[in-house]
C-alpha cells in the first residue's frame, strides 16, 4: 500500500513527553486505506491514547510532536501545518469518540448544540447544521431526536451519551474516525449495539475506522487489520485473525472456551442462606426477592449488567445497606465443629460486628476501600486484631506473610495504600477480607482493572481459599473469570434472578433470552460467531419503573413472545436439573 | 420535588429563626442595658436612665424581653431607635438603599473583574503577565480590606484629589446626567476598595478553575469537532468553570456587608455598616439587632440567589431541584 | 462611642450668649448677607432636636439654632447678674421688688416658623417639660433653682426663683420656649417622639429642611426672622463616622469646617492653605482620680489610696509635663487643678506637686513598699502596690496619658492595670466604683459652682453629685461654699483659689491636661471672633467670600 | 504535609518559620523593651537610631513589631485552633449524628455565616467589659468555626461514603477505632486547609478589630494595635502603617500560599468556603 492510496498515512511519528524518561511514541509508521477498520490493541500505557491524540493534533501540553514525524491526512501535509489548518480537519476529516461519554459531553450544554457545532465549527449555517444534526440523531438511533437534541447529557443512559457523540463526529462525515475505547464504560449488551453502530456507519459513509481498545478478541471481531503498541512502538501490524491466534489461548479465555470449574456434589448444610431479599433506595427496588444458599467450599457467581442489582446483593448480605425484608443466615464453622446459625438481619451492633468476621467483602474498587494513609500491613493486620485472632507483632507477621503468598513483598506491605498501585491494592484488599478466615468471602468485580499476571494471581488466591473450604461469592461481568471460579451461577436481570444453575449450563448454554444474549455478547474475536450474537435493542430500563410482566420483555428479541410475558412475571422454576430459570417460553430448544 | 422544596422553605425559616435567636443573644450576652449614667455627660442622670429603662421594657426580665423581641420581630416591628430618635425600620429603610449600590456594585466589579481576569489566567496558563497579575491577585487578597480603604482614601481621594473623599453625591450638586456621573465618581473608590478584594479571590477561584475545565475531556472533544479556540472558551469551558466561582458568590454578600462596615466608616458613606456600628457605640440594642437581622437576611437572600444561578448554569442540580 | 473631652465640655451647665447679635456689639465681620451654603462635618449626630430634650452637644447646637431662648449670655460670659446678656425672644427683662422673680417682656416681632406669634405660654410650657418627669435632666441644676413660670399676659412671662441667687438671669437663659399651638395637642411623654420633634417647628435664625437622622441635617435660613435675616442661607450638618473621614473632607474642601481637629491632625491640617484652624482654649480638663472608696465595698476607705502620703508620692512619679508634649506636642497644656483655665486664668500661680522620681521613691520606701518582685513592682506583705485604671474608649488623650503614666509608675515600682471601657463598661464600673485611678475628664461652663458637684464632698445635692471618686475635704468644702455664695466674681476668686490650693495639696487627682482646642474651618468662611463656649452661636454672622464662592452656594433653597 | 516539590510552599513555610523564630526572639532581637518610653515628643519618623520609628508614646516601633509578632501569631494560631477544634467538633457531630442535629447544626452554622464577622465580633465585644489576649483569640476562634465545620461536615459525610470506611465496617473494625485510625486521619489535609484559610483571615481580621479600637490590653503591642494606635495618625505617620502592613500582608501571603498547596492535595473540591 503506498502513501497515495491511503486516506491517512503516518510516518516515523515520534511523541516525547519530557516529564517522563521514555518517549510516548517511538517511531509509528502505518497506513489507512479509505474506509479500512483497523484496530489498535495495547495494554494501558502502551501509548494508544497518546497516537489518537497526535493523529488529531490535541497533543496535551506536556507533550511535543518530533519534528521528523509525518502526518499525511489525504494529501495535506498535517505534521507541517498550521493551527487552522488542523482546526479544519479536525471533526471535518478526521473525527474522534472518546471513552467515557459522560466526561466527554459539556455537561452544562444540550446534546443538539454540540452536535450541531461539529457542523458550524466548519462554516455550515445554522439551520442547515441543525437539519443536518437531527438527521444523524435519528440515524444513530434516537427515536425522537428533537426530544434528544433538547437534553442533557445527565438526561441520558451511557449508550445514548456514547450515540450522541458518535453522532457529533460523524456528522460532517468524516474520511477518518479514531474511536478511543469507544465502549469501555458500557454494559456489555449496549457494547454491541455501538459497536455495530459504529460498523453501520463506517459502511454507508465509506469513513476509515480505527478502533482503539485494550480487549483484543472485541477488536479482532471488527476489524480486518490490528495493530499493536506496546511501550510506544508499534509491535504488530497484521491482519486480524493471525494477530488473534497469536494472542488468543494464553491471555484472552473466552466464556465458552475457557476452562469450567466442574460442581460438586450437593453439599448437605448451607453456610450462607439467603431468601426472599428485598432492598430499597427510595423508590427504588434494587433487589426484588433473591434467593440462593451456598455451602462450605462453595463457589456461586452473580453476572448481569450494571444495576441489576448483584452489588446491592453484596452489601445487603454484609449489612452495609439496609434491608427492606428477606431473611440472611449465616452457619459459621466453629471450633467445635458444630455450627450455630446466625440471623444477621436481627444482630445488634456488637454481635454483628463480631458476626463480620465470618462473613467478608471486597468491594468493587478494592482500591479505594483501602483507608489512603494505612499501611498495607496495618490494613491487613487490622482485621486479625479487632476480631482478637492475633495482636501487635504476631497480627502484622501474618499480615506479611499473607501479602507475600499474594506477591505483594515486604517493601510494599510498608507503604501506604495511596502509594501503591492499583493491582497491589486490588491484592491487598483481597489479603485483608481473606485474612480473617471468613467462612463466606463475596467479591465484588474482583477482577477488574487489573493486569494478567496480577489476574492469575488473584484467581489462584481465592481458587485456594475455596478449596480450603471458604464459600465465595464472585461478582462479576467478566464471564470467563466466573466459569473459572464459580461452579454454579446466577443471572440478574432489573433486581431479579433469572436464570440460576451450574456454571456449566447457566454460561455455556444459557435458556433465558437475557441470559443467553448476555453471553453472546462477551467478545471471542470470533467473526463468525459474532454474526450470531444476539444484539439485544433498547436500553436496559430504569430499576426504578421496570416494566410489567417479564421485566425483560420489551427487549426480548425472542420470536414467539407474547402478551402474557408483559402481564405476567413467570417465576424462577426447574427447568433441568439443577438449573432454575425464570422465563414463559420455556423449556425451550437448546439455541445452539 | 415537592418535598425537596418544602425541606427548603423549612430550612430557609429554621435559618432565619436561628439568626433572629443568635441576634438576641449576642446582643444580650451580658447582663445590663444601654442606659447608664456617664461621666462625661451630666445629661445623663440615673433618673433619666431609670425612665428609658422603662420605656423601653429593659426592666423585664431578659426571658420576656426575649419574647417580646420575638413576637415583635415576626410582626415586622422592630422597635424604636434611641440613638436616632425614630423607628429602627425607617433607620434600616434609609440606610439599605446606600448599602445596596454599594455592595451590588463592588460585587459586580468583583465579580466582572474576578471571571474576566480569572478566565483569562486559567486560559492562557504560563505568561509572565499571567505570572504578574497573580501575584497582583494574591497580594491584593492578602492586604487587610480595611487598608485598601485606606489607602484609597489617601492616595487617590485625599492626595492626589481625583476622588471625593465622603457621601453618595457632592450636596447641592448637580442634577439630571451630570448628576449620576458626580454619583459615580463618589461610588466608584469606595465600590473598587470593597470589590477589588473580592476580584482577587474570585480571580484566583476563576482561574483555578478554568485550568481544571481546560484539561477536562469535553473541551478536547470540542476541540476534536474543529472548533475556533474562542468558542472552545466561551461556549465549553468557562460556563462549566464558573461553577466553583458561583458556589462562592453566596458567600461573598457577607464578605462584602463585612468590608462595608469599615469602607462606609472610611467614606461616610451612608449605608448599613455605618449604621450598625453607631448603634453598637451607642449600646441602641434594637437598632444593632435590626441591622444585624437585616444584613442576615440580604446575605440569605444573597445565598439563595447564588443558588439560582448555580441551577442555571448546572442543569444536572436543575433538574434535582 | 464617642462624648470625649469635647462633647463634655460644651455640655450641661455651659451657658454663654451671644452678644454680639443684633442688639450689642458690633461683630468683626462686616453683615452684608451674600448667602451661601455651609457644610459643616461633625463628629456625632444629634438624637434629638427639640431644646426640652437635648442630650449631647449635637443636639444643643441644633436645638439653639432652631429656638431662640428668652436671653442669651455675652461674650464677656458673665454669669453674675445680667450684665452682657443680650435680648432674645425678651425685648427687655426686670428684677421684682423681692429679687426672687423676673419679668420678662416678649418681642411683639418674634414668631414661630409658621408664622404663628410666640407668647408667654410657650415659655411656660417649655419650662414645665423641662422640669417634668419627662425631663432628660439635662439642666437639673438650673431647673432646680426656678420655682415657677408664670404668664400673666400673651407677652410677659414671670420666672420665679427658689433662692435668691447672682445667677438668676442665667438659670433663666435656659429656657428656650416651644410653640404651644402646636404642642398642646401632644400629652408630654410623647413629645419626645411626636412629629413635631422630628421636623421641629422653632423660633430661631435657621429651620429645618431636610434631615436623614445619622448622616446630615440640612437647615435654611429663616428670611423673615424677627431678628433679621442671617448671613448663610443654608447650613448642612453632615455626620463623620470617623475623625479622619471628616477631617479629609475638610482637607479636600468638600465641607467648610470640622469642628474640633484633635491634635493629632493639626501638623497635616496645617499644610492646606485653605484651611484655618481656629484655636481656642478648652472648658474642659482631663485629671486622674485617685478612688478614696474600695472598689470592691464603696462603703469602705480605700484601703491605699486613703493616704495621703502615697497619693503626692503617685503624683510625683509622673511628669505631666513631658506626657502632656510627648502626646500633644503644642496643642495641650498640663493641667492646673479642678478646673479648666479659661474660667480662672488668675489661678494658674497655684503650688503644685513637682515631678520627683527620687522623692516618690523615698516616700514608697519609707511607707514599707521596699521589697521587689521579680517584675520589679514594690511589694508589702506579700501583696504587690498595683492600681487598676479605668479609662474611656472614646478619649484618645486620656487613653495616651494611661499608657505613658503606666510606664512612670513601673519604674518606681508601681504597677498601673489599664481597662479601657467603652460606654457601658465604663459607666458601670464608675457607677459601683470599681477602679483605683479614674481618668476623667469635666466639662465646665462658664458658672464655677459646678465644682460642688464635681469635687465637693458627697451630701445633699448638688454637693458631691458627680464626685465619683469620693474625694472629699471639709475645709475644701466650706471655701466652695463661700465662693459660691458671693455676689461679684471678684468677690468670689479667692475663696476659689483657696478650695482649688487645697484639693492639689491633697493630691485628689494627677492633673492631666487642658487642651487647646482647633477647629479646622474653610478659607472662604469670614467668621466673627470665636465663641470658646458655644461657637455655633455666631453661625448667623458668617459670610462666604464673595471671591470664593462654589456652585453649592448658589445652589437654590429648597423651600 | 506540604509538597515539597513546590518551591513556593516551602518558600512560604520558610517564613514564617523565620516570623515563628522572631517571635520567640523577640527579648533577644529587639533594641528596646515593648512598652520602654523614650524621652522626646512621640511618632518620630524612620532613622537609624530607630529603623521603624516610633509611636506616640515614643516606643521603638521596631522593638513593638517584634514583640507585636509573638501576640500576633500567638492569638492567630489560639484562635486558629478554637475554630479548628469547634469547627471540627460541630461539623463531624452534624455528619456522623446525621438527620435533625444535622440539620440544626448546619443552619447555625448558616446563620453564623450570614451575619457579617465583624458585626458578629462588634456584637460580643459591645457586651463584654474587657478584652484580654486569651478572650480575643477566643472571640475570634469561635466567631471563626463555620468554614472548618462546614469542610469537616462535608469531608466527613465523603469519607463516610467511601469505600474504605464502608470496608473497614465490613471487616468488623469498631467505631471507636474507626473514627479515630480510618477517619480522623483522614481529615488532617482538611484540617490543614482551614487552618490555613482561619489563619489567613485571622489575622487581618485582629487588625481591623484593632483600628475600630478593639484589641490587646496596653501596653501590649499586635501588628494590628501598631495601626490601631496610630489611631487616625495615617495622614502624617505612615511607618506606623506601613511595617505593620507589610507583615500582615507577607504573614497572609505565605498563609494562603501553603492553603493553595493544600489544596492542590486535597483533591475534593473544597474551593470556595471563602478565601477569606
Amino acid at each position: 500500500m503506498t502513501v497515495t492510496d491511503s486516506i491517512l498515512s503516518v510516518r516515523a511519528l515520534d511523541v516525547t513527553r519530557p516529564r517522563s524518561a521514555q518517549p510516548a511514541l517511538q517511531g509509528v509508521t502505518f497506513a489507512v486505506a479509505p474506509g479500512e477498520r483497523i484496530g489498535i490493541v495495547g495494554h494501558s500505557g502502551a501509548g494508544k491514547s497518546t497516537l489518537a491524540s497526535a493523529l488529531l493534533g490535541l497533543l496535551p501540553r506536556d507533550a511535543t510532536l518530533d519534528p521528523a514525524s509525518e502526518i499525511h491526512l489525504g494529501d495535506t501535509a498535517l505534521h507541517r501545518a498550521d493551527a487552522e489548518t488542523w482546526r479544519r480537519a479536525r471533526g471535518a476529516r478526521i473525527a474522534l469518540v472518546m471513552q467515557e461519554p459522560m466526561l466527554a459531553l459539556n455537561p452544562a450544554m444540550r446534546i443538539g448544540a454540540q452536535v450541531a457545532e461539529a457542523a458550524t465549527a466548519h462554516g455550515i449555517a445554522r439551520d442547515e447544521a441543525d437539519a443536518r444534526m437531527l438527521e444523524m440523531l435519528a440515524k444513530v438511533g434516537f427515536g425522537d431526536p428533537r426530544a434528544a437534541a433538547r437534553a442533557y447529557a445527565h438526561e441520558l443512559s451511557g449508550g445514548m451519551r456514547q450515540r450522541a457523540l458518535i453522532a457529533a463526529a460523524m456528522l460532517m462525515r468524516p474520511a477518518v474516525l479514531i474511536a478511543d475505547e469507544p465502549t469501555t464504560a458500557l454494559d456489555p449488551t449496549i457494547q454491541a449495539q455501538v459497536l455495530d453502530l459504529l460498523g453501520a456507519l463506517r459502511d454507508e459513509v465509506g469513513t476509515a475506522l480505527l478502533l482503539i481498545s485494550h480487549d483484543l478478541p472485541l477488536v479482532a471481531e471488527r476489524c480486518d487489520r490490528v495493530l499493536r503498541l506496546e511501550h510506544g512502538r508499534l509491535v504488530e501490524d497484521d491482519h486480524a485473525d493471525r494477530v488473534l491466534a497469536r494472542h488468543h489461548i494464553r491471555d484472552y479465555p473466552t466464556p465458552s472456551s475457557g476452562p469450567v470449574v466442574p460442581r460438586a456434589a450437593a453439599p448437605p448444610s448451607a453456610v450462607l442462606s439467603v431468601q426472599d431479599l428485598v432492598v430499597r433506595y427510595g423508590d427504588v427496588e434494587a433487589v426484588r426477592g433473591v434467593s440462593f444458599q451456598l455451602a462450605r467450599g462453595e463457589a456461586l457467581g452473580i453476572v448481569g449488567e450494571s444495576g441489576c442489582g448483584k452489588s446491592s446483593v453484596a452489601h445487603a448480605v454484609t449489612r452495609l445497606v439496609a434491608v427492606a425484608s428477606g431473611r440472611v443466615t449465616l452457619t459459621p464453622p466453629t471450633a467445635s465443629g458444630h455450627a450455630g446459625t446466625l440471623d444477621l438481619l436481627a444482630l445488634s451492633r456488637e454481635p454483628l460486628r463480631r458476626a463480620r468476621r465470618h462473613i467478608q467483602l471486597i468491594p468493587q474498587d478494592a482500591g479505594a476501600s483501602l483507608t489512603p494513609h494505612l499501611t498495607a500491613e496495618a490494613l491487613v493486620a487490622e482485621g486479625l486484631e479487632v476480631h482478637g485472632l492475633a495482636q501487635g507483632a504476631t497480627a502484622l507477621a501474618r499480615a506479611r506473610s499473607l501479602l507475600a503468598e499474594l506477591g505483594i513483598g515486604a517493601d510494599l506491605a510498608r507503604r501506604q495504600a495511596q502509594q501503591l498501585s492499583t493491582g497491589e491494592r486490588q491484592r491487598v484488599a483481597i489479603a485483608r477480607a481473606i485474612a480473617v478466615e471468613p467462612a463466606v468471602l463475596i467479591c465484588d468485580e474482583p477482577l477488574a482493572a487489573v493486569d494478567e499476571a496480577t489476574r492469575e494471581r488473584i484467581i489462584e488466591a481465592l481458587e485456594t481459599r475455596r478449596r480450603g473450604g471458604i464459600a465465595l461469592v464472585i461478582i462479576s461481568h467478566d464471564l470467563p473469570a466466573v466459569r473459572r471460579l464459580a461452579p454454579s451461577a446466577m443471572v440478574m436481570y432489573l433486581g431479579r434472578v433469572v436464570e440460576h444453575g451450574a456454571t456449566a449450563e447457566v454460561l455455556v448454554a444459557p435458556q433465558m433470552p437475557y441470559a443467553q444474549a448476555l453471553v453472546s455478547a462477551i467478545p471471542t474475536g470470533d467473526r463468525e460467531s459474532s454474526r450470531r450474537r444476539i444484539v439485544l435493542h433498547g436500553e436496559v430500563p430504569s430499576p426504578a419503573a421496570p416494566p410489567s410482566g417479564c421485566a425483560f420483555h420489551p427487549r426480548c428479541p425472542h420470536p414467539q413472545k407474547d402478551d402474557r410475558c408483559s402481564r405476567e412475571r413467570p417465576a424462577l422454576v426447574p427447568i433441568a436439573p439443577d438449573h432454575l430459570a425464570a422465563c414463559w417460553k420455556l423449556p425451550l430448544p437448546p439455541s445452539r | 420535588m415537592r418535598g425537596n422544596q418544602l425541606r427548603r422553605i423549612g430550612d430557609a425559616a429554621l435559618l432565619v429563626a436561628l439568626v433572629v435567636a443568635t441576634c438576641f443573644i449576642l446582643i444580650r450576652l451580658a447582663p445590663g442595658d444601654p442606659f447608664y449614667p456617664r461621666l462625661d455627660d451630666p445629661a445623663w442622670t440615673p433618673e433619666r436612665a431609670a425612665t428609658q429603662r422603662v420605656a423601653f421594657g429593659y426592666d423585664k426580665p431578659i426571658r420576656i424581653q426575649f419574647v417580646y423581641y420575638v413576637s415583635r420581630t415576626f410582626r415586622g416591628d422592630l422597635g424604636w431607635s434611641h440613638s436616632r430618635n425614630q423607628p429602627v425600620a425607617e433607620a434600616l429603610a434609609s440606610a439599605l438603599p446606600a448599602t445596596g449600590l454599594l455592595v451590588v456594585t463592588a460585587l459586580g466589579i468583583a465579580f466582572a473583574v474576578g471571571i474576566l481576569v480569572g478566565a483569562w489566567q486559567g486560559w492562557r496558563r504560563d505568561s509572565p503577565l499571567v505570572r504578574a497579575s497573580d501575584r497582583v491577585s494574591l497580594v491584593l487578597l492578602s492586604v487587610p480590606e480595611f487598608l485598601i480603604a485606606v489607602f484609597a482614601l489617601m492616595g487617590p481621594a485625599l492626595a492626589w484629589r481625583w476622588f471625593p473623599t465622603a457621601g453618595m453625591r457632592t450636596p447641592y450638586g448637580p442634577e439630571g446626567v451630570l448628576g449620576l456621573l458626580d454619583r459615580l465618581h463618589h461610588l466608584a473608590l469606595p465600590a473598587l476598595a470593597l470589590g477589588l478584594p473580592i476580584a482577587a479571590v474570585v480571580a484566583r477561584l476563576q482561574a483555578s478553575a478554568m485550568r481544571e475545565v481546560r484539561d477536562a475531556e469535553f473541551v478536547r472533544a470540542a476541540r476534536s469537532r474543529g472548533l475556533l479556540d474562542g468558542l472552545v472558551l466561551r461556549r465549553h469551558a468557562l460556563r462549566n468553570a464558573l461553577i466553583p466561582v458561583l458556589t462562592y458568590a453566596g458567600l461573598q454578600l457577607s464578605t462584602a456587608l463585612s468590608g462595608a462596615v469599615i469602607v462606609e466608616r472610611l467614606f461616610s458613606w451612608p449605608g448599613m455598616g455605618r449604621l450598625i456600628v453607631d448603634a453598637v457605640g451607642a449600646r441602641d440594642y434594637p437598632l444593632v439587632a435590626g441591622g444585624v437581622l437585616v444584613a442576615a437576611l440580604c446575605t440569605v437572600v444573597g445565598t439563595m440567589l447564588a443558588d439560582l444561578a448555580l441551577r442555571w448554569a448546572t442543569p444536572r442540580l436543575r433538574a434535582r431541584a | 462611642m464617642m462624648r470625649p473631652l469635647r462633647a463634655a465640655c460644651l455640655v450641661s451647665l455651659l451657658a454663654s450668649l451671644c452678644a454680639s447679635l443684633s442688639a450689642c456689639a458690633k461683630p468683626d465681620v462686616e453683615s452684608t448677607p451674600t448667602g451661601g451654603t455651609i457644610i459643616i462635618a461633625t463628629a456625632g449626630d444629634a438624637s434629638h432636636l427639640i431644646p426640652t430634650h437635648w442630650e449631647s452637644t449635637s443636639d444643643r447646637m441644633l436645638a439653639e439654632l432652631l429656638f431662640d431662648p428668652l436671653v442669651e449670655i455675652g461674650p464677656e460670659r458673665n454669669v453674675f447678674g445680667d450684665a452682657g446678656f443680650v435680648r432674645r425672644l425678651a425685648s427687655q427683662w426686670a428684677w421684682t421688688a423681692d429679687s426672687l422673680a423676673i419679668r420678662f417682656t416678649l418681642d411683639s416681632t418674634a414668631a414661630w416658623h409658621d408664622g404663628q406669634p410666640v407668647v408667654a405660654r410657650d415659655a411656660v410650657a417649655a419650662f414645665r417639660v423641662l422640669k417634668g418627669r419627662f425631663n432628660p435632666g439635662s439642666l437639673k441644676t438650673e431647673m432646680k433653682e426656678i420655682d415657677s413660670v408664670a404668664a400673666p399676659d400673651d407677652r410677659t412671662v414671670v420666672v420665679h426663683f427658689s433662692r435668691k441667687s447672682p445667677y438668676q438671669l442665667y438659670f433663666a437663659s435656659h429656657i428656650l420656649p416651644i410653640p404651644t399651638h402646636i404642642t398642646d395637642a401632644i400629652a408630654d411623654s410623647l413629645l419626645e417622639r411626636s412629629a413635631w420633634a422630628q421636623r421641629p417647628v422653632g423660633s430661631g435664625p435657621y429651620r429645618l429642611a431636610r434631615r436623614e437622622p445619622g448622616v446630615e441635617t440640612e437647615l435654611v435660613a429663616v428670611a423673615d426672622h424677627y431678628r433679621g435675616r442671617p448671613g448663610p442661607d443654608r447650613i448642612l450638618f453632615s455626620t463623620s463616622p470617623t475623625a479622619e473621614s471628616g477631617v479629609a473632607r475638610v482637607l479636600s474642601g468638600e465641607a467648610d469646617m470640622w469642628e474640633l481637629l484633635a491634635p493629632q491632625f493639626v501638623p497635616e491640617a496645617e499644610k492646606y492653605p485653605d484651611v484655618r484652624l481656629i484655636r481656642s482654649e478648652s472648658f474642659g480638663y482631663a485629671f486622674a482620680a485617685f478612688n478614696f472608696r474600695d472598689p470592691n465595698d464603696s462603703s469602705r476607705p480605700h484601703p491605699l489610696l486613703r493616704e495621703r502620703a502615697l497619693r503626692r508620692a503617685l503624683t510625683m512619679a509622673i511628669d505631666r509635663e513631658r506626657n502632656v508634649r510627648t502626646r500633644f506636642g503644642s496643642e495641650a497644656r498640663a493641667g492646673l487643678g479642678p478646673f479648666a483655665r479659661i474660667n480662672s486664668p488668675a489661678d494658674s500661680d497655684l503650688t503644685h506637686i513637682p515631678y520627683d522620681t527620687i522623692a516618690a521613691d523615698r516616700v514608697l520606701d519609707s511607707l514599707g513598699w521596699t521589697a521587689r518582685n521579680r517584675d520589679g513592682i514594690r511589694v508589702r506583705n506579700g501583696r504587690p502596690l498595683m492600681f487598676t485604671a479605668l479609662v474611656p474608649e472614646a478619649s484618645g488623650g486620656r487613653r495616651a496619658m494611661a499608657e505613658l503614666m503606666q510606664e512612670q509608675f513601673r519604674n518606681v515600682g508601681v504597677d498601673l492595670r489599664i481597662v479601657i471601657g467603652d460606654d457601658k463598661v465604663f459607666g458601670s464600673r464608675l457607677k459601683s466604683g470599681r477602679f483605683d485611678l479614674l481618668f476623667g475628664g469635666w466639662g465646665t461652663t462658664p458658672l464655677r459652682t459646678s465644682i460642688q458637684g464635681t469635687w465637693g464632698s458627697r451630701g445633699p445635692d448638688p454637693w458631691g453629685a458627680q464626685n465619683q471618686a469620693y474625694y472629699a475635704n471639709a475645709e475644701a468644702d466650706s471655701a466652695i461654699a463661700r465662693a459660691v455664695r458671693e455676689l461679684t466674681p471678684a468677690e468670689a476668686a479667692p475663696h476659689y483659689r483657696r478650695a482649688y490650693q487645697l484639693i492639689i495639696d491633697d493630691a485628689a487627682a494627677i492633673w492631666l491636661y487642658e487642651v487647646t482646642e482647633a477647629h479646622a474651618v474653610h478659607a472662604r468662611l469670614l467668621t466673627p471672633p470665636w465663641r470658646a463656649e458655644a461657637w455655633w452661636r455666631t453661625i448667623p454672622l458668617w459670610r462666604v467670600d464673595p471671591a470664593k464662592r462654589l456652585p453649592r452656594d448658589a445652589a437654590p433653597v429648597t423651600p | 504535609m506540604t509538597d515539597a516539590r513546590r518551591p513556593k510552599a516551602r518558600l512560604a513555610l520558610a517564613y514564617l518559620a523565620l516570623l515563628t523564630l522572631a517571635a520567640l526572639g523577640a527579648d533577644w532581637i529587639a533594641p528596646y523593651d515593648f512598652r520602654e518610653q523614650l524621652t522626646g515628643m512621640g511618632a518620630q519618623a524612620p532613622s537609624a537610631a530607630h529603623w521603624l520609628g516610633t509611636d506616640a508614646s515614643m516606643r521603638d516601633v521596631w522593638s513593638r513589631m517584634l514583640y507585636g509578632t509573638r501576640n500576633t501569631l500567638g492569638i492567630a494560631l489560639l484562635a486558629v485552633a478554637v475554630a479548628l477544634t469547634l469547627g471540627t467538633a460541630i461539623g463531624a457531630t452534624a455528619a456522623l449524628l446525621g438527620g435533625i442535629v444535622d440539620r440544626l447544626l448546619s443552619r447555625l452554622a448558616d446563620a453564623f455565616l450570614a451575619i457579617p464577622r465583624i458585626l458578629l465580633l462588634l456584637l460580643v465585644v459591645a457586651s463584654v467589659e474587657s478584652v484580654g489576649t486569651y478572650a480575643l483569640a477566643l472571640l475570634l476562634g469561635s466567631t471563626g468555626w463555620m468554614g472548618t465545620s462546614r469542610l469537616v461536615r462535608s469531608e466527613t459525610l465523603a469519607l463516610l461514603a467511601t469505600d474504605h470506611l464502608r470496608s473497614a465496617r465490613a471487616l468488623g473494625v469498631p467505631a471507636s477505632r474507626l473514627l479515630r485510625r480510618h477517619l480522623l486521619p483522614a481529615l488532617v489535609p482538611t484540617l490543614a486547609t482551614a487552618g490555613t484559610i482561619a489563619f489567613a483571615s485571622v489575622i487581618p481580621l485582629e487588625a481591623g478589630l484593632a483600628f475600630l479600637g478593639i484589641g490587646l490590653p496596653i501596653p501590649e503591642p499586635s501588628w494590628g494595635n501598631i495601626i490601631g494606635e496610630a489611631g487616625g495618625l495615617w495622614l502624617t505617620r505612615w511607618w506606623l502603617v506601613l511595617f505593620p502592613t507589610l507583615a500582615i500582608t507577607t504573614t497572609v501571603i505565605a498563609a494562603n500560599t501553603l492553603r493553595e498547596s493544600f489544596q492542590t492535595r486535597l483533591q475534593h473540591g473544597i474551593h470556595a468556603e471563602g478565601e477569606r
